[in-house]
């Protein structure tokens, strides 16, 4: 490996000594300690930060998008200097719709809804709470963090060709990905970089997976069991395991499109297609196969998105409620069971194209089982609550809050996983309330709870706690404004990914569009409180003690911030399992994995 | 150096981290093969060819270069006064790296030999999906030139110590001549 | 604040209960022999997953409410029973709602996609192309006509790449905007694709089916009221995919004839 | 007879510059006019159904029929590109701007002839988006949308080439660009016929294009200010 391996320990001392001085030093200049660190904390952080510039993007073209729904002759002052082409006069014009849509999609399913609760709270936190120095293999991990951005400026890029960006949706489907240019503005050089950018975000992802699972598997600290392992840490290595296997698929799959779009070749391309007057110089190739490629990466990575989410919630509700997860076995065999169940479920995004009907049903039976162990995992923490002294810190707000919108979006599941309702509900606005509350806003209130939670020890000092409540307010109230309506829409027959609503039947909808625009725009502004909060905390927040939420966890065993190799040199011991709330201790009504047995119990 | 590590068995991350490497990177060949199967069965357009003969000979080379990587870790497992035998490790090491290198230039050579007949990347799905095998599994062991490279380095300046980093070099590069052969098998059936 | 978000909870809750109860936003009404079946499940689900969430939302709101920590000494209490008795509720429960669900469900969708191609039915070969549909009828002669993508002529409306210089059978083919078809007969629809993928949409026929391009897809349904309604596109197309849009218009057969006849004399 | 001499290489200066001065010339400016008609039997116009553009279809009492061979009575052929493609004088460019319209989902004119870099305004006079796409060869070919109320697109183009235009929304728009690199070109009429003013005396190839049944040529010589009859007979085929 091109990294720094950690030696072998049944080895003469002096060699030892040797490797040692191969292992990575606190780091003295600016750059090495804040750009290109290899410490997994700051890596943690700037794959947040990534987040956090990515959210932004991504909302403000979904409030452009709303707009434009809401309000289709209104010229939207500026844009017509920001993109001549994409609006002229101000006034979006249709492909310009379709690629404000796709790049929100890709930039919130791949660059919010994957780098936050899983490179970023995982990079941060991950190696704390198994007590380690530091991920197995730092410069890896760096690599990783970069390749990842250098993926979100190449699709970024994609505004500022004359091509303009592309539009075919954040699941590419070909062959309008694949043809190239004949196909229409933006899908020239937009689309290859779009291919390009997922390429590479793949790869930074598979580095990333990489380090997590072996970082789990060999550096926990003395006493850290398996069985011991925070449910964060679980989340995160399950997930893991799922990325490993989702982006070694979705990688290869990138490379067949680009070569289809600029190396000639016909994988996705089949033959006697006319488009633009000109018949394709392509033959033999199959739509369905991309279609098949991408859902295997797609589906799962629905679950990349949310199961952090569990993790982090399951990991905060406890510390909250001050009493113990209820079946923390059952949880994370709930996990490993989605883990093992989104792999079996992509067809179901296929009921419509042309698969084989029999197929589809083989698709739906898991697709509806997966429900169970969803179930199940929401029913634990509402039977955590029960009996519970709940502390309703913001964190502990977005937690319930997460419950709720997790149920909400969850139960729509049941409809679009039956191919015979499906056929009703398919590409409607229902689909786009599901996954938007499943995986967008429940994985967005995972992020900010785990943002409430770790915030003190990321940088030392707590978050606002009276801004945190109204943020979280404003938002639960704001999400189900705009994402409940979509529902209905949806049963009406309102079509996803359209620029406009010109036909009689949808027409009679612009009224419910105008509401959810607002909302929406609503919604975003309620973030601004988040943003003041995060400046603000960041410099003038009180200064936070080493445990301030009375966690059990080893991150909280450490200093806020922990220093670079996170334990001083003395990583602790653990004597338990991160689950002792509720239990008279000398710590007070919970057991740190960190302190020895009390004596006597 | 923890104490928790030390309390455990010894564990070896680069070793674990190859392994995980290893499932990763057997995906990704698994969706190019299931990609071929399934592009085969879509359209009648798969013409098949010869695959160019010099392939087998860059197998042999790859073969024999996981069994010099193995005689390699021998000396470097016997070595008593890490200097004496160390050396002889990092001749064979250096060994392996030149097959390792031959193996690429062969595989140059093998795709020259299907330009010379015609066949490039766009002629057709069969000749695409060599090309991308190929090139996919190149990258690949090019990743492991650079590790052997750098085990090659380790072993020179810390000896036996080494034997973790190189550990784990080899089972990588022995994934990778399992790989090419299991690539082999498929175009040889396929095309 | 505990009291705050649960009162939130349930009135969210109850107000989305109560308009989805009251069928405020709701589908158009069904004009197809399958869409009874489709109906039936989708109201079958939306009552079991409705009670379902419900429940669900106003237990944890009540939880929030009840159990939020007042600073007393009270323990804490776990759940009753412990985990294992909710696991297997839940298990059992959702367990026998998803088998009932995909069981009733399958036999519909087989009852729509996996029938066996009707003798009897009207055969119109269906063209999508960015951004219209283009319907093709048989013609006099029965036949339709072979097509050849490098005769495609939009301009001068030879869309399905039509041959008439040397093929008889083409020469008669009815080439129409519009989806125009006799009520009460069952149609089976042969869908291509000219350039990428789009879907075929009809809310009041209940049925939606991509076009995949390279693949003659087939799709069979039977009309049961006169008007004329609306098919749209809903597999991202490109740029005009918003306003790629065509009228099904069911007709009396005789009216069919008549609209048949009128399309023969043009073409 | 010596005085003469000076006299006439003036005038002949004058000719010649009077010559090769834009058209219409005041001194000598002859005219080529004619009918284009074919024989055989023309494929059929079929009517263009436009109801997926209801703003579109609500603009036309009877349905729109195909223009790519259209006929008019006495066999009389119409769109048909009639300019001079030989033995012209240099000449001052055009710069008045050529409209084409996109009026009712359909091009107005539907062939538009123009000089090269003369300026080309493209305007969207319907209540629906448009894609206007000249699929140019020898010019750089772009695709530009104009959602209603869009300002006008100005362009032009360099090299002479037909450039069939479509609109990537709406299939059934078809149109065509003539981009000519002379300033003496017309198009025939509903009634075939057409003419070229302002020619000033000399030997001139004319050469007639039609997008279905391509092109033909006649030399014709002006010597003062006649009008020469040119006809054009293009053979029609069904299909």
């Amino acid at each position: 490996m091109p990294d720094t391996p950690r030696p072998p320990l049944t080895q003469p001392r002096e060699t030892a000594a040797k490797v040692s001085e191969l292992k990575h030093v606190p780091p003295q200049t600016f750059m090495r300690k804040y750009v290109f660190s290899v410490d997994h904390k700051v890596i943690g952080k700037q794959y947040l930060g990534l987040a956090l510039v990515a959210v932004c993007t991504g909302m403000l073209l979904s409030w452009l998008m709303r707009l434009h729904l809401g309000y289709p002759e209104v010229a939207i002052p500026g844009l017509s200097t920001v993109s001549p082409n994409g609006a002229p006069g101000g006034v979006m014009t249709p492909e310009y719709y379709l690629s404000l849509m796709t790049m929100h999609g890709t930039i919130m399913v791949f660059f919010v809804l994957t780098t936050a609760p899983f490179a970023g709270f995982g990079n941060f936190a991950l190696p704390l709470q198994v007590g380690a120095e530091d991920m197995a293999f730092p410069r890896i991990n760096m690599m990783s963090f970069w390749v990842t951005l250098a993926a979100f400026l190449v699709l970024v890029a994609a505004f500022f060709i004359p091509d303009g960006p592309p539009l075919s949706g954040w699941t590419a489907y070909a062959p309008l990905s694949a043809v190239g240019k004949d196909a229409g503005p933006g899908q020239g050089m937009g689309q290859t970089l779009w291919a390009i950018s997922i390429a590479l975000f793949c790869v930074g992802q598979l580095l990333g997976a990489l380090n997590f699972i072996t970082t789990t598997l060999d550096l926990r600290t003395k006493g850290m069991s398996l069985g011991r392992l925070p449910y964060a840490t679980w989340a995160w290595f399950i997930t893991s395991v799922i990325g490993l296997i989702a982006f070694s698929v979705l990688l290869p799959a990138c490379i067949l499109l680009i070569l289809d779009r600029v190396g000639g070749t016909s994988f996705f391309i089949p033959a006697g297609l006319v488009i633009s007057d000109r018949l394709q110089p392509h033959s033999g190739g199959s739509p369905l196969l991309w279609q098949h490629l991408f859902w295997f990466f797609g589906h799962p990575e629905v679950y990349i998105a949310i199961l952090p989410g569990f993790g982090i919630i399951s990991q905060i509700l406890p510390a909250f409620a001050r009493k113990p997860l209820l079946g923390p076995r059952v949880f994370i065999a709930c996990l490993a069971a989605i883990g093992f169940l989104s792999y079996t479920v992509w067809g179901h995004h296929m009921f419509l194209s042309g698969m084989n009907p029999f197929s589809a049903t083989l698709f739906s039976v898991p697709t509806l089982i997966i429900t169970i162990p969803a179930t199940i995992v929401t029913l634990l923490w509402i039977g955590t609550i029960y009996g519970a002294k709940l502390r309703f810190t913001t964190a502990a707000l977005f937690c319930l809050g997460f419950a709720s919108v997790f149920v909400s979006g969850g139960i729509s599941g049941f409809f679009l996983a039956q191919p015979s309702i499906d056929v009703q509900l398919h590409g409607t606005y229902f689909v786009v309330a599901h996954f938007h509350f499943v995986m967008g806003v429940a994985a967005m209130f995972g992020i900010f709870a785990g943002t409430y939670y770790w915030f003190p020890k990321m940088f030392g000092r707590l978050m606002n706690e009276t801004l945190g409540k109204v943020h979280f307010i404003l938002t639960f109230i704001g999400v189900y404004c705009i994402f409940m309506p979509m529902h209905w829409l949806g049963l009406h027959g309102d079509v996803r990914r359209y620029s406009a609503f010109t036909d009689e039947y949808m027409k009679g909808d612009i009224p419910l569009h105008k509401f959810i625009t607002v909302a929406a725009l609503f919604t975003g502004a309620v973030q601004l409180i988040f943003f003041v909060n995060l400046i603000y905390s960041r410099f003038k927040g009180p200064k936070a003690t080493d445990n301030p939420w009375q966690s059990t966890t080893l991150e909280w065993a450490t200093t806020s911030p922990p220093p670079f190799d996170n334990f001083g040199g003395h990583p602790p011991t653990v004597y338990r399992g991160p689950n002792e709330y509720g239990t008279p201790s000398p710590s007070g009504d919970y057991a740190p994995q960190f302190t020895p047995e009390p004596a006597g119990r | 150096m923890t104490p928790a590590l030390a309390a455990r068995a010894p564990a070896v991350p680069a070793r674990t981290g190859v392994w995980v490497a290893v499932l990763a990177i057997s995906m990704t060949f698994a969706a190019v093969a299931a990609a071929m199967i399934g592009r085969a069965g879509a359209a009648p357009d798969w013409q098949q060819f010869r695959l160019p003969p010099i392939l087998y000979v860059n197998s042999v080379l790859l073969m024999l270069s996981s069994g010099t990587l193995e005689a390699a870790r021998a000396r470097l497992k016997h070595a008593t006064p890490a200097r004496a035998i160390g050396g002889s490790a990092s001749q064979w090491l250096a060994l392996t790296l030149g097959l390792g290198i031959m193996f690429i230039a062969g595989q140059l050579l093998a795709w020259h030999a299907l330009a010379t007949l015609g066949l490039f990347l766009s002629t057709g799905p069969a000749s695409a999906f060599f090309y991308l095998f190929t090139a996919l599994h190149g990258v690949h062991l090019l990743g492991g030139v650079i590790a052997l490279v750098y085990a090659l380095h380790r072993v020179r300046q810390v000896g036996p110590a080494a034997a973790g980093a190189l550990g784990a070099a080899a089972l990588y590069w022995h994934f990778m001549t399992c790989l090419w052969l299991c690539v082999l098998l498929l175009l040889t059936i396929r095309l | 604040m505990g009291k705050l978000l649960a009162g939130l909870i349930a009135v969210i809750t109850v107000v989305s209960a109560a308009i989805f109860a009251r069928h405020i936003w709701w589908m158009p009404p069904d004009i197809s022999v399958h869409g009874s079946g489709i109906d039936h499940q989708l109201g079958e689900t939306m009552i079991s997953a409705g009670v379902l969430f419900v429940a669900a939302q106003l237990v944890l709101a009540f939880f929030i409410w009840r159990f939020a920590d007042r600073g007393d000494a009270r323990p804490i209490r776990t759940f009753p029973g412990g985990v294992t008795p909710m696991v297997v509720i839940a298990i059992v429960l959702v367990g026998a709602e998803v088998a009932a669900l995909s069981l009733v469900g399958t036999k519909v969708w087989a009852g729509i996609y996996q029938a066996p191609p009707n003798p009897n039915a009207l055969r119109i070969d269906v063209q999508a192309e960015q951004f219209a549909f283009y319907f093709r009828y048989a013609g006099a002669d029965g036949k339709f006509g072979g097509t050849h993508p490098n005769l495609i002529d939009d301009g001068n409306g030879n869309f399905f790449g039509l041959d008439p210089a040397n093929d008889t059978s083409a020469r008669d083919d009815i080439v129409a905007a519009s989806l125009v078809i006799p009520v009460n007969q069952p149609i089976l629809l042969t869908m291509h694709a000219k350039d990428v993928g789009h879907a075929f949409y009809v809310p009041e026929l209940r049925i939606q089916q991509d076009f995949v391009p390279g693949l003659d897809v087939p799709l069979q349904f039977t009309a049961t009221r006169t008007g004329k309604y609306e098919i749209v596109c809903t597999q991202l197309c490109g740029l005009g995919h918003y306003n790629m849009r065509a009228y099904l218009e069911v007709k009396t057969p005789a009216d069919f004839a008549q609209w048949l006849k009128d399309q023969a004399a043009q073409q | 007879m010596r005085a003469q001499t000076p006299v006439l290489l003036l005038g002949a200066v004058l000719l010649t510059t009077l010559a090769v001065r834009k058209a219409p010339a005041p001194a000598a400016a002859g005219t080529v006019s004619g009918t284009v008609t074919f024989t055989g039997t023309p494929p059929k116009m079929k009517p263009i159904d436009m109801s997926k553009e209801p703003t579109c279809a609500s603009q036309h009492a009877t349905p729109v029929m195909t223009e790519n061979a259209v006929t008019g009575p006495g066999n009389s052929l119409q769109w048909v590109v009639i300019y001079v493609s030989a033995g012209e004088q240099s000449e001052t460019p055009a710069t008045e701007a050529v409209r084409y319209d996109q009026k009712g989902c359909q091009y107005a004119p539907h062939v538009a002839v123009m000089e090269v870099n003369q300026p080309l305004e493209i305007y969207n006079d319907d209540q629906t988006s448009h894609n206007i796409h000249p699929l140019a060869t020898t010019n750089a070919e772009w695709n530009k949308s104009q959602p209603p109320g869009a300002p006008p697109i100005h362009t032009s183009y360099a090299k002479p080439e037909f450039i069939p235009v479509k609109c990537n929304v709406h299939p059934w728009m078809h149109g065509y660009f003539a981009v000519l690199s002379t300033a003496h070109h017309t198009v025939s009429g509903a009634d075939g016929k057409f003419s070229l003013a302002g020619l000033p005396p000399g030997k001139y190839t004319i050469t007639a294009w039609h997008e279905k049944f391509g092109t033909q040529t006649q030399d014709v010589t002006i010597t003062g200010n006649e009008t020469a009859t040119v006809n054009f007979v293009f053979k029609a085929t069904p299909y």
